[in-house]
């Protein structure tokens, strides 16, 4: 075997990326299981589809781009599909998350230089694009299976209390009893999944801690000024994408800072905003726009607060 | 001397030139402008009020820059009300026209002048579906926005995911509403 | 009164106001501009190379109108260039010397001992920042042709072995690939210079003969045949005059990295 | 020869979205639709070729420092009679290009053209230039809208050229599609134009 020189870093750990991949798609398994449990076959075929297109325009661009195509079995590519997947409503065409994947896959992933280049976490810029072009579907909730046998529209928890002032009761925020998008039901089995990676030391525990304490700090200052205006904190943490932003798309290593000060403005940044939008904007909901813009910004924290090295000077 | 006297002489002799032009230009123009204006608004007119542009007449009676009232005169009578209103929508301003009944029992018609609401969710507020709901509705100013299809006259359906752009013209009429009642109001004294 | 003639007031009004304040403003903040400037700019090549050293063609124009630079310092645009300018300037033009570039490394892939796999940005910078991509010799070309990328003429091209060479005829002399190249392999010389030591190894002559076949070992024969034509520059012989590098020193090279081209 | 190189350079070669990338409020703004970018077209090329004309044939006599000003004064008269024209004849499409019409006075690829060409050549040279930069702006935008109107509305300068089973994009129709759709459209040139090179 020959010496290989390379630019730094020059430290390799034993865990390789598929491997991180796999053990965030088997924490992510619970949720996708109840989501089919809660809305039935078609929540499958919705992953399915997402997987399916996001692992073929990853393939199709690699080759394009004369890279190695052995990387779209990375499982990165399977990860940004399951994620979409569970973003979206259970009711929304086919044809539609087919190309929210390749949107994530394409211009989100592979434009930006692939896997570890990219700036915004591919899942969500691939929902935020669906959401830009079709905006009626994607706001199109249908009743969970569990508490209703007939599949009517109707709304959100986070879009009955905005428009409606509806407070939804926190056991079926917890249980996953609500409407929503396929992984935004049930809260608990978010938490079990994040847990599990946080224990597997895959995530790091500053990021959900930030969102989340965040949200709940923001959110609970708002509630004490005004209980009957604003909702409380508890329904706050569990109502809508929260919590699978928190523990699964916050926490994407490519997309979030390196250095313990830059976590911490990335995370609570995310709350501030999360909070921001949903209550004062003219959107339910806000996770998506938060972890995005913040991504933005996550060069720049790079750039200015990485940990210097010994002896350095500024 | 004769650098400055050749730069002002030479801008000042083109900007009359185009100012010039411009000016005979704009006769041939200026006219037709005018009319297009002012069939685009015997059109609003004749649509929310239901005037006919061969017998009746109409009056300006307030023109603002983000509300107007019309008098249309059928003969000697008031036929009814035109109101122009203006108000934020979700991304930019409104701009809408409605008939009243000349004594404001209720609203003959809406139509949406200006909107740059979000496609496929504010502007559905330009459909049909949604405008056609507002025949018959009380001109009162105290119109209320309800989710689901209603026949009450003091009650709007809002489109369902566009609530802000079904609450800011739901605003905007019963703003204009009692604007205009208190002008006609002033000018009846 | 009509539009027509209102439109033609205020266009006229504005026109005359505006007039006068930029010519007062001219009058006041007027730069003296040398029109010769604008002509030596002109014939200039204009492809800002800085080989006459001033950033751009107009610093340069600007500098030998003032009197600052001579009309010769232009190495793209040639003799004919500078007859030109001096026309202009009303000087004899002085002699351009065409200088070309030429690369001191003759170290290629089969003749270089070469340690370890790289795997990196395919360029010499980063090359040389991580470590030398594997060649032994620290001071040799790397081949990866930042060099090439430089030239703005299409005047220097790697050849099979990993080494750039310099077309004589399309070099202008400009220097860009000396500035590019992370090693200073590249110098600018006289086209008439053709004698050189082909390295730049400063290594001590045991490391420079491990790592490479074609190296300066600084045995110094070169420099006690011909003592006015070389000396030691640390563990380099270095030519200092090309015309009195004898041929018997070509010869006793043992490395044979002393020669003619 | 040399007239017929400066007026085709500005379709491709030096065309002045996709590789100059000028005039981006126009190519963004009003490329929602065909028919407005169409109209847009006209206008461009209208204040283009007449300002080129114009500059081209007082450029001796204007002193340096009012030139810009100069210039200014000319491209605004005919953008205002491009504007005016468009008002009296036009008036939906009028609507429709809203504040983008006036805006043409400060579209760089108009004064850009004055500056870098008309300025210094001859009146049938500047005419052709300008020709052929807003027969690249043409073909730039009619590519822009193209896209945008088909993906976002599933027509083609209102007809129907996707079946009822398309579900419009909307995004296509909002500024951010004008972003995604320019990005790929510059990708694609490029790549033919390396494609051609190589």
């Amino acid at each position: 075997m020959n010496l290989i020189v390379s630019s730094s870093p020059h430290i390799h750990g034993k865990d390789s990326v598929p491997k991180i991949m796999l053990h965030v798609i088997l924490a992510l398994l619970p949720a996708a299981a109840a989501s089919i449990y809660f809305f039935g076959i078609r929540a499958l075929w919705v992953m399915l589809v997402s997987i399916a297109t996001a692992e073929i325009s990853e393939y199709l661009f690699l080759l394009l781009r004369k890279k190695d195509t052995s990387a779209a079995l990375d499982g990165s590519a399977f990860l940004t599909g399951l994620l979409l997947a569970l973003t979206l409503p259970p009711s929304i065409n086919l044809s539609m998350v087919a190309i929210g994947a390749a949107v994530a896959i394409i211009i989100a992933k592979q434009m930006f230089g692939g896997f570890g280049a990219n700036i915004f976490n591919p899942a969500l810029v691939g929902r935020a694009f669906l959401q830009a072009a079709f905006p009626i579907p994607m706001t199109t909730w249908v009743a969970n299976r569990a508490a209703h046998i007939d599949a009517t529209t109707v709304a959100t928890p986070l879009g009955g209390f905005k428009f409606s002032h509806i407070l939804t009761a926190h056991k079926d925020l917890l249980l996953g009893n609500v409407a929503g998008s396929l992984g935004e039901t049930s809260a608990l089995l978010l938490l079990l999944g994040g847990v599990y990676l946080l224990v597997r030391r895959y995530i790091d525990w500053r990021i959900p801690v930030g969102v989340l304490g965040s949200v709940a700090v923001f959110s609970g200052i708002l509630w004490l000024a005004n209980s009957n205006k604003y909702p409380d904190p508890v329904f706050m943490l569990l109502a809508g994408g929260l919590m699978l932003g928190a523990w699964f798309m916050a926490t994407d290593p490519v997309t979030s800072p390196v250095s313990p000060a830059g976590i911490w403005i990335y995370s609570i940044g995310i709350g501030f905003f999360v909070v921001l939008i949903r209550v004062f904007g003219g959107m339910p909901e806000g996770v998506m726009y938060s972890i995005l813009i913040m991504n933005s910004f996550v060069p720049l924290m790079d750039k200015y607060l990485r940990q210097r090295m010994l002896g350095e000077k500024k | 001397m004769k650098d400055s006297l050749r730069m002002i002489a030479v801008l000042t002799f083109f900007a009359v030139l185009s100012g010039g032009i411009l000016g005979w230009f704009n006769t041939f123009t200026e006219k037709r402008v005018k009319e297009n204006k002012l069939r685009e608004l015997i059109a609003s007119l004749q649509s929310v009020t239901g005037m006919d542009p061969n017998t009746d007449t109409y009056k300006i009676v307030r023109k603002d820059k983000d509300f107007e009232l019309y008098r249309i005169i059928s003969g000697t009578e008031t036929k009814a009300y035109a109101v122009v209103g203006e108000g934020n929508g979700y991304q930019d301003k409104i701009r809408l026209i409605f008939g009243v009944k000349p004594d404001f029992s209720e609203i003959i018609a809406l139509k949406i002048l200006e909107e740059k609401e979000t496609p496929g969710l504010g502007a559905r507020i330009e459909e049909e579906g949604y405008l056609k709901q507002w025949k018959g509705k009380a001109a009162n100013g105290s119109l209320k926005l309800v989710k689901t299809p209603t026949e009450n006259p003091y009650e709007v359906q809002a489109i369902s995911g566009a609530t802000i752009s079904s609450t800011a013209v739901l605003d905007i009429v019963n703003k204009s509403v009692a604007r205009a009642k208190k002008l006609i109001k002033e000018a009846g004294k | 009164m009509s539009a027509a003639v209102t439109s033609l007031l205020v266009m006229g009004a504005v026109a005359l106001v505006f007039g006068i304040i930029i010519s007062l403003a001219y009058s006041k903040f007027r730069v003296e501009v040398d029109p010769r400037v604008e002509e030596i700019f002109d014939i200039l090549p204009g492809v800002n190379c800085g080989a006459c050293g001033y950033p751009g063609c107009q610093n340069y124009a600007e500098a030998v109108a003032s009197g600052a630079a001579p009309p010769n310092k232009c190495t793209v645009g040639g003799a004919e260039v500078a007859e030109k300018v001096a026309a202009i300037m009303g000087l004899e033009a002085g002699e351009v010397e065409k200088v070309v570039a030429r690369v001191l490394c003759i170290g290629d892939r089969e003749k270089s001992v070469w340690t370890a796999d790289y795997d990196g940005p395919q360029s010499c910078a980063a090359a040389h920042v991580a470590g030398g991509a594997g060649k032994a010799c620290s001071y040799g070309c790397l081949g990866f042709g930042d060099c090439v990328e430089a030239c703005p003429f299409d005047a220097i091209h790697m050849n099979d072995k990993g080494i750039p060479v310099v077309d004589e005829e399309k070099c202008t002399g400009c220097g860009l690939c000396a500035e590019a190249c992370p090693r200073d392999i590249i110098i600018m010389e006289p086209v008439k210079n053709r004698t050189y030591v082909f390295c730049r190894s400063q290594d001590t002559p045991k490391r420079s003969r491990e790592v490479c076949s074609v190296s300066c070992i600084a045995c110094g024969i070169c420099v006690r045949l011909a003592p006015e034509g070389l000396k030691m520059e640390g563990n380099l012989a270095v030519v200092i005059d090309p015309e009195k590098v004898t041929d018997q020193a070509i010869e006793k090279c043992p490395t044979k990295v002393l020669f003619r081209i | 020869m040399k007239l017929w190189k400066e007026f085709i350079k500005g379709w491709w070669k030096e065309n002045p979205v996709f590789v100059m990338v000028l005039g981006m409020c126009p190519t963004l703004a009003v490329t929602n639709s065909v028919k407005n970018a169409i109209g847009m077209i006209g206008a461009v090329a209208f204040v283009l070729v007449g300002s080129s004309f114009i500059v081209s044939v007082i450029r001796k006599m204007v002193p340096n420092q009012v030139r810009i000003a100069t210039f200014i004064v000319v491209i605004a008269t005919f953008v205002t009679m491009a504007d005016r024209y468009l008002a009296a004849y036009y008036p939906d499409l009028s609507k429709a290009l809203g504040p983008y019409v006036p805006l043409i006075v400060v579209n760089c690829i108009i004064l850009g053209r004055q500056e870098a060409f008309a300025s210094k050549n001859g009146v049938v040279a500047s005419v052709l230039d300008a020709l052929g930069m807003s027969m690249g702006f043409g073909i730039a935008l009619m590519l822009m809208s193209s896209v945008r109107e088909i993906l976002g509305s599933g027509t083609w300068l209102g007809m129907r050229v996707l079946g009822s089973w398309y579900i419009p994009w909307q995004v296509m129709i909002l500024p951010a599609g004008a972003f995604f759709v320019l990005g790929f459209l510059i990708w694609g040139f490029n790549s033919i134009n390396k494609a051609f090179k190589g």
